[in-house]
């Protein structure tokens, strides 16, 4: 369980996150929604490390883990992709998620040397892997193409692939949708409940996409202005006014229509 | 109270005003260094040499006024050679920007592979500069050197101190202000200078949004030739004339520019001044001024020297490596790539 | 037949590899707006640069308003009129927000201030932030600067690539909403979306490209009526 | 590794190179250019670990390859026995007093809060350390070099054989550079760039100026060699039988066979590291290295520990240059701190390491021994060049006496216009990564 | 016969304005020998140039490397600076059995440096030149003085033995602080040279170099205005440069008594270039001592003439100075022997180097004087 206690971030003057309480459950797929510029992706880059708080804390499990560098969070099991891909451009797509995987005993430089055998064997494992991850984002012949010449969507699935090296316990998506093919995403969808289901991951979604959100998060957090402005299910939040003037807005449908009528 | 004053004006003569100078020389090559880096994004070389060639330029325009009798009153006449000077100069930048630059933005190339042609661009200029005026120390400074000597200040001021101020040194702190100015204006103001940052942030949506890159660069080079060139023949003016100083001249004056902040007009304005300074105070022996300023039997034997001159150049770059550490892109904040 | 007011027609090409367009064909009438779906990796966006002329073709032309530019290099193109507003790598980072606006504006000589107000009015938070680094801004007011950016030129064709990816639905309705107003004022929009469904509620026509092909074409209501568009691409 | 007919053509091109040069200017001159080579792409090679694989702009170079050489004199020169008997100690003394005052002045730092008072104390702390360390050491200094300044005036080494030097130069240039890593890798791209050129320049200038160490400008000369001398060869009568045998002239026979023995130490040294660095490169660890070169941010995210990594990779890189710089300065036989220059000892080796290809072992192996050769080699191409194209002026004309004064400068300048047109054609280098 | 004699001096790097001057020393020499026709039966001699760059020790040895084993030289001129005479020494002149003479390498490794009878210097070692310089400063009165070194071998060992003698003769050195040659800017060094104080300021150092850049920052400044000019900076450019601005001072370098150097400056002047230029002198004996050295062994090997260096440098027939080489060949021919004193004043001490007698000099209105020799 992650826990977020009052946590702020500012940049100078201004109060990107400012005061926001949260819990994400064990367990859960947790949706976070907000304006943009609400301060969800810096929350992010707190909690994951990339930036330090303010002030606040960051509990995982009981344990504070405010200011831990990013990749001592990853070997506790907390993920994240971002949500302007970062790919390893000269690296092919493969490599990009062979390379997730902690501990890998070719990461020791002695043993580049005289472990070799070893570390034959784990690439091969690692290497499976890494197709059936490609396999299953639809993206397996791009498995040898550099990971600077594939498309802006690609990098998006490229990022989610990562995190499906790994045994995560807690996953946080910032925007996977964003850019991705509407059929695509709800196989990826299908993939994070499968996750959540059979491997027991614990998700935090960013996304502006509302069906996919309906779909799968339980517990919504909204957010605006650096503060949790709702939480609950989708359907308590989406029928929240507060929530609807700040990010939903009454829809272009109803825009539409009301042209035809008048 | 006079022995007071005597320590001022030491510390002004051997320590501020020469500390200044440098600064503002500094400073003034620094400029062009951080426009090649903020709008083209490469650290250039070839800026030394680019100096160098300018001021032999401006020399060779500079005797052939003098031959035809022309001088410019008290100040030097190299400064009526100057705009000829920077016209050469300009010239030889953007062919070398034709024939050689253009190629590298075309390939998108590494800034790295862009430093190491400035480098190759450096030899060469190296060769055509001391091929047009040789390897020798050129004087070329006419006209009122000072301002006022040192000893004609002891002679009014009764002082046993001197004070001297040269024209250069005046000159080139005013034109280094000046020229900081006008690129900051330029840059955050005009169009132009508008469009070059564009250029430098994002090539292609630069030309997206119809943006000339070739008239940027052409605009870049051009500058950078009036600064390089001002900046050598104010130098020169000041000290002398030598082309393998000039190279050498390279090295504080890229530690300027990065301690600035790169790409940063105002940090190499700064940095100009923390390089020359760090290099002139550090090292300073305190015994002059000690002797005036405490009673006779406290005065030092020793120098009070913290640190022989032998380290100026380790202790400037000891500065700069600890201001990079607390302001990882310079004083302000410059670029990265 | 009269040509359409742009059209990219029998494109073939790629980044120097492999072809990615196959004879691929886009256009898009004056004052109307064509909307180019289809999966990750189908070839969008490089259609999108194809028709902007930063992707040498291998063959196929490209004409606007009956001019044949296929050879003109796309800084040539922007001066006949055309606008893109790129999927990535969209703004000028260490600039304003205001300042790429400007630049936006770079190639106008008359005032843009009313222009430049326009956008504000469109998007809000801009004009809160307008003297900031538009780097430091969020994944979604990044976007939105980047049309704003290319609003402000006054093109005759505005080509988007993926406008509203990362942003609000509310900011998204008003966006796809400013955008039949544009192309109202009769601005033709060639527009990549993988908001489909709304995007193809306002397109007059709509392209379904896979593997850099033309797979389906027709009026953006025929094709979300298409079962199988809806349900291959559109995501059911 | 697939077989790579265009490399292999590049290195049969670099061959034929070094042939034709030995056909005309005879073995003797082409031995000389190739061991400077097989140093110089050693040094090529550190660079490109830290450079190609990592991403570290160090122009510090310089720095290392010098660390290289001190270690060359503190190893194998013998002892100065009246030096240390005039302040040796002291002078070790001295030196961990200040050391101790500087670890006091770091703990200070980081155990107080902040605050008036930590400042206070740090200024008191580094104060009275530096009085007790002039006290202690500059009168040992002092000592020391007044020893028979003209040959000695200062402690010596150990005495030991040369080629030990070599993997000492190795971890001299280790230690610095895990001291500069851990205080200045979090400065980026050309920021670090100036800091590790600041940095060498203070080892330059410690190397100058602290004559009780290596003799300061006076140059330790005379370093032992690992290899026989020409003229005991030239008197060893085992030797002159065969020379005469094959008919050699002896002088000339002796020289090559000198070099020959130094080809072949640099060649084995080279090798290795190259088998090192090519197989690590091809694992995953060099696998993560290029993740986080492409990308920080996200290797960070992906559980990579960027600083250890990029400190791992720049202490090791810059042993290899500090290796390099043990064998440059045993080549040598002394040690010129006047002669660490910026321009030859860093911007020469990123010479060699971008055209030579950044990122690949190979391309700076080929560019470490083709830019050398260049170096050496464009002062007769240039020479010749100018006579040729001048050869129509009258003998003694002003113009030709210009020209001539002026074609030493054409060395650079040549230099320049080869960079240039190799660059031109390969702008990735020319074996570039894969 | 074409003898090849090489010049490796530094044509590019730091000492780059004084190699040209040297090399035109040494050619000098060259064209005088072969215009008379007197050498080995009429044997010409050709220059063959090296570029030392006087600091990169890896390619002054390749470059002398080349014109040994290539050229395939009899003898060189060079090498300019200490450490880089040292490795072309150590690394081939002396496996491939070369003389060496060089005009400028002052360092005092080189007086005991084996060299197999194949090193010489035409440059006194600085030990001498700081007794000279004690001298002349105790006939003038000067009892205390701040000294400024250029920072390589040829400076430090100056300075410092020009202090060991000074001290020894009860004077007082306020400060001795060296100058990198090259940089932008000497306010730092002059700051401290003013602030110790002194008499007159000691500049050890090259007119060329830094040593210009610190007496014209000393004099701006008001710092000094009496300088001592040791053999690196007594030059024609010094006067030019500064003329009447230096009034008073002084300086040494080696010369004898006779119009040795006079000459040798007249012959440069008349060949286009300034023979008072540092060490060019130095250059132009270098290479006549090789040449007449290869005339009295009737050889141009140079395992054969090495051995009569030292007999035509300290000979004890006729005196010969500059512009007398056809002369000096004559005797030579005919079997006689000749003194090789030059431009210089040659003599050898411990077998290789110059002793120096030297020339002290003043400046009055603004002119370069002689006063007298010693
Ligand atoms: N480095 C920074 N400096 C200054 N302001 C910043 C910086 N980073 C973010 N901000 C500001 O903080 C606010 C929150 O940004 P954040 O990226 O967290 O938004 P978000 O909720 O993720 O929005 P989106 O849905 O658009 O991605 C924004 O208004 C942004 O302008
Ligand atoms: N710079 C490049 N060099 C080489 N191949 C590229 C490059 N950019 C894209 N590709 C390849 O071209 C194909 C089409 O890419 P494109 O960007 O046009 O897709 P897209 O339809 O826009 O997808 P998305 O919806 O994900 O943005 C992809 O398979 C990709 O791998
Ligand atoms: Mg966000
Ligand atoms: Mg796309």
């Amino acid at each position: 369980m992650i826990v977020v206690e009052n946590l702020h971030r500012h940049f100078g003057g201004f109060r990107a996150v400012d005061g926001a309480s949260l819990e994400i459950a064990t367990g859960s797929i947790t949706g976070l929604i907000g304006p943009n510029g609400a301060g969800k992706t810096t929350l992010f880059n707190v909690i994951a490390g990339r930036l330090p708080p303010t002030s606040g804390r960051v509990l995982m499990d009981g344990e504070d883990i405010t200011g831990l560098p990013p990749h001592e969070l990853f070997h506790k099991g907390l993920l994240r992709t971002f949500q302007i891909a970062h790919e390893f451009g000269s690296m092919t797509v493969r490599e990009n998620l062979m390379m997730v995987p902690a501990h890998q005993s070719g990461e020791t430089l002695w043993n580049t040397w005289f472990g070799r055998k070893r570390i034959a064997e784990e690439e091969r494992r690692l290497r499976d892997k890494a197709d059936e991850v490609l396999e299953f984002l639809t993206i397996s012949h791009l498995a040898d193409q550099k990971a600077s010449q594939i498309s802006g969507g690609q990098k998006k699935l490229l990022e989610l692939g990562r995190t499906m090296m790994v045994d995560a316990k807690i996953v946080f998506l910032d925007e996977v949708g964003a850019g991705v093919n509407r059929t695509l995403l709800n196989t990826i969808g299908d993939a994070i409940v499968r996750l959540n289901k059979e491997r027991g991951y614990t998700f935090c979604v960013i996304e502006h996409d509302m069906d996919f959100i309906g779909r799968l998060c339980d517990p919504v957090i909204v957010m605006a202005e650096g503060k949790v402005l709702a939480q609950g299910t989708v359907d308590q939040v989406k029928s929240d006014e507060r929530v609807i003037e700040a990010y939903l807005g009454t829809g272009l449908k109803n825009k539409i229509k009301e042209e035809a009528h008048g | 109270m006079m022995d007071v004053l005597n320590a001022i004006v030491a510390l002004l003569n051997f320590v501020v005003i020469p500390g200044a100078a440098y600064g503002a020389q500094l400073a003034l090559g620094a400029l062009g260094v951080t426009l090649v880096y903020g709008i083209l994004r490469f650290s250039n070389f070839a800026h030394g040499d680019t100096m160098a060639f300018g001021t032999a330029a401006t020399i060779l325009v500079t005797w052939l006024l003098m031959g035809a009798g022309i001088t410019f009153g008290p100040l030097p006449t190299a400064l009526l050679a100057l705009p000829f000077g920077i016209g050469l100069t300009a010239l030889l930048v953007l062919g070398t920007d034709r024939l050689i630059y253009r190629f590298y933005r075309r390939v998108k190339a590494a800034p790295v592979v862009l430093v190491m042609v400035s480098m190759g661009v450096m030899f060469v200029m190296n060769g055509v500069t001391r091929f047009v005026i040789g390897v020798d120390e050129i004087n070329f400074a006419d006209g009122g050197r000072f301002l006022i000597t040192a000893r004609e200040f002891r002679d009014m001021t009764g002082l046993q101190e001197g004070l001297a101020i040269r024209t250069t040194q005046v000159i080139t702190l005013v034109v280094a202000v000046i020229a900081v100015a006008l690129l900051f204006w330029f840059l955050n103001r005009t169009r132009t200078g508008k469009s070059m940052r564009a250029f430098s942030d994002n090539e292609d949506l630069a030309l997206l949004s119809g943006i000339n890159p070739e008239r940027v660069v052409a605009v870049t080079w051009i500058l950078v030739a009036a600064l390089a060139t001002t900046a050598g023949v104010l130098y020169g003016l000041d000290k002398s004339f030598k082309a393998f100083t000039y190279f050498q001249l390279l090295l504080p004056i890229f530690a300027s520019a990065v301690v600035g902040g790169l790409g940063n007009p105002l940090g190499a304005i700064a940095g100009g001044f923390v390089i020359a300074f760090s290099e002139v105070t550090v090292t300073y022996a305190w015994k002059k001024v000690a002797t005036y300023v405490l009673p006779d039997s406290l005065a030092p034997d020793g120098l009070l020297q913290l640190m022989g001159t032998d380290y100026k150049f380790a202790v400037s770059f000891a500065i700069l490596v600890i201001v990079l550490l607390f302001k990882p892109t310079g004083i302000f904040k410059g670029k990265a790539i | 037949m009269a040509d359409p007011f742009l059209i990219g027609s029998g494109m073939t090409g790629g980044y120097g590899g492999a072809d990615i367009l196959h004879d691929c064909t886009l256009a898009v009438e004056r004052g109307e707006i064509a909307v180019i779906v289809g999966p990750n990796g189908a070839g969008k966006s490089t259609a999108m640069k194809a028709v902007f002329g930063m992707l040498k073709l291998r063959q196929g032309h490209v004409r606007l308003n009956g001019e044949d530019i296929t050879h003109l290099s796309p800084q040539a193109r922007v001066h006949k009129g055309m606008g893109f507003v790129p999927q990535t790598h969209n703004i000028f980072t260490s600039m304003t927000v205001a300042e790429n606006l400007e630049m936006g504006a770079f190639i106008r000589h008359d005032d843009f201030r009313d222009t430049m107000a326009q956008v504000y009015d469109l998007f809000p938070i801009l004009k809160e932030k307008r003297n900031q680094p538009a780097g430091e801004l969020s994944g979604g007011q990044r976007q939105q600067v980047a049309v704003g950016r290319a609003l402000m030129t006054r093109p005759s064709v505005l080509m988007l690539d993926e406008p509203t990816a990362g942003v609000s639905p509310i900011v998204m309705d008003e966006l796809f909403d400013r955008i039949i107003e544009v192309a109202r004022t009769g601005i033709s929009i060639l527009m990549v979306e993988q908001n489909a469904r709304q995007a193809l509620e306002i397109a007059d026509k709509g392209y379904v490209l896979v593997q850099g092909a033309n797979r389906f074409t027709d009026t953006g209501k025929a094709l979300m009526a298409d079962p199988e568009v809806r349900r291959t691409f559109l995501g059911g | 590794m697939s077989v790579n007919w265009r490399n292999i053509g590049l290195f049969g091109a670099l061959a034929v190179l070094y042939g034709a040069t030995a056909w005309i200017y005879g073995w003797n001159l082409t031995l000389a250019i190739l061991n400077m080579g097989l140093v110089s792409a050693i040094m090529a090679l550190g660079v490109n670990m830290q450079w190609g694989y990592a991403g570290l702009f160090n122009i510090g170079i310089m720095g290392f390859v010098a660390l290289g050489g001190l270690a060359a004199v503190l190893i194998s020169m013998p002892p100065v026995t009246e030096a240390w008997a005039a302040g040796g100690v002291r002078i070790l003394l001295g030196l961990a007093v200040g050391a101790a005052s500087l670890v006091a002045a770091v703990l200070v730092w980081s155990r107080m809060a902040p605050g008036r008072l930590r400042g206070v104390v740090l200024v008191a702390v580094l104060i009275v350390g530096f009085v007790l360390y002039s006290t202690v050491f500059d009168p040992a200094v002092m000592a020391v070099e007044r020893t028979n300044p003209s040959a000695t005036g200062y402690l010596g080494g150990l005495g030991l054989p040369i080629l030990l030097a070599w993997p000492a130069g190795g971890v001299l240039a280790a230690g610095a550079a895990w001291l500069i890593g851990k205080t200045a890798l979090g400065l980026r791209s050309d920021y670090l760039a100036i800091a590790t050129l600041g940095i060498s320049e203070i080892v330059i200038a410690v190397l100058k100026n602290e004559d009780w160490l290596s003799r300061g400008v006076k140059n330790v000369t005379g370093l032992p060699r690992p290899v026989p001398y020409e003229i005991n060869l030239q008197q060893t009568p085992g030797f002159v039988a065969w020379a005469q045998e094959w008919g050699f002239d002896l002088a000339t026979a002796s020289s090559i066979v000198v070099k020959l023995c130094y080809a072949g130490l640099f060649i084995v040294v080279l090798l290795v590291l190259i088998w090192l660095v090519e197989t690590a490169w091809r694992s995953p660890w060099g696998r993560m290295m290029r993740a986080i070169r492409d990308n920080e941010v996200s290797a960070e995210a992906m559980g990579k520990d960027v600083t250890r990594r990029h400190l791992q990779i720049f202490v090791l890189g810059s042993a290899v240059c500090g290796v390099a710089g043990a064998m440059m300065t045993t080549l040598d036989g002394q040690l010129t701190p006047s002669s660490y220059q910026p321009l030859r000892f860093t911007f020469l080796v990123w010479v060699m390491v971008i055209v030579g290809g950044s990122g690949n072992n190979w391309g700076s192996v080929l560019g470490g021994m083709l830019i050398w050769w260049l170096w050496i080699m464009v002062e007769p191409i240039g020479q010749n060049l100018f006579a040729v194209l001048t050869a129509w002026l009258p003998d003694g004309s002003w113009l030709k006496g210009h020209l001539r004064d002026a074609a030493a400068h054409m060395r650079l300048l040549t230099m320049g216009v080869i960079m240039l047109l190799v660059l031109r054609f390969s702008p990735r280098g020319l074996i570039p990564e894969r | 016969e074409d003898i090849k004699i090489g010049i490796s001096v530094g044509f590019t790097g730091p000492l780059e304005s004084l190699a040209p001057q040297m090399a035109a020393g040494a050619e000098l020499a060259f064209k005088e020998v072969t215009d008379s026709g007197l050498l080995l039966g009429g044997s010409t001699v050709s220059s063959v140039r090296a570029d030392s760059t006087c600091i990169d020790a890896a390619a002054a040895t390749a470059a002398v490397e080349r014109i040994v084993t290539s050229d395939k030289v009899r003898g060189i001129v060079g090498g300019m600076c200490s450490g880089e005479t040292i490795a072309s020494l150590n690394n081939v002149a002396i496996p491939n059995g070369v003389v060496m003479i060089s005009p400028s390498a002052t360092s005092p490794a080189l007086t005991s440096l084996e060299a197999n009878g194949l090193f010489f210097r035409t440059s006194p070692s600085d030990a001498r030149q700081g007794v000279v310089m004690t001298e002349i400063m105790q006939e003038r009165g000067i009892k205390s003085v701040a000294v400024t070194y250029t920072n390589n071998d040829y400076g430090k060992g100056l300075a410092d033995s020009f202090q060991a003698a000074f001290e020894a003769a009860g004077g007082k050195v306020t400060i001795n602080a060296p100058h990198e040659d090259g940089k932008a800017d000497y306010s730092a060094e002059v700051a401290a040279l003013a602030a110790a104080g002194g008499e007159l300021l000691v500049v050890a150092g090259y007119v060329d170099q830094g040593g210009s850049g610190i007496i014209r920052a000393a004099l701006d400044t008001g710092a000094f205005d009496t300088f001592e000019f040791p053999d690196g900076m007594v030059s024609q450019a010094l006067e030019d440069r500064f003329g009447a601005e230096i009034n008073g001072s002084f300086g040494q370098n080696p010369a004898s008594a006779g119009e040795g150097r006079d000459r040798y400056v007249e012959m440069a002047t008349a060949a286009g270039f300034d023979g008072t230029s540092a060490f060019s002198a130095e250059s132009y004996d270098a290479a006549a001592l090789i040449l007449l050295a290869m005339a009295k062994a009737k050889s141009s090997d140079p395992a054969v003439y090495k051995a009569e260096v030292l007999n035509i440098a300290n000979g004890d027939g006729e005196v010969i100075l500059p512009g007398q080489l056809a002369k000096a060949l004559e005797i030579i021919n005919a079997g006689g022997s000749v003194n090789y004193e030059g431009a210089t004043a040659v003599t050898f001490v411990n077998g290789r180097e110059s002793a120096g007698s030297y020339r002290e000099i003043e400046f009055k209105d603004g002119k370069l004087e002689v006063v007298k020799y010693r």
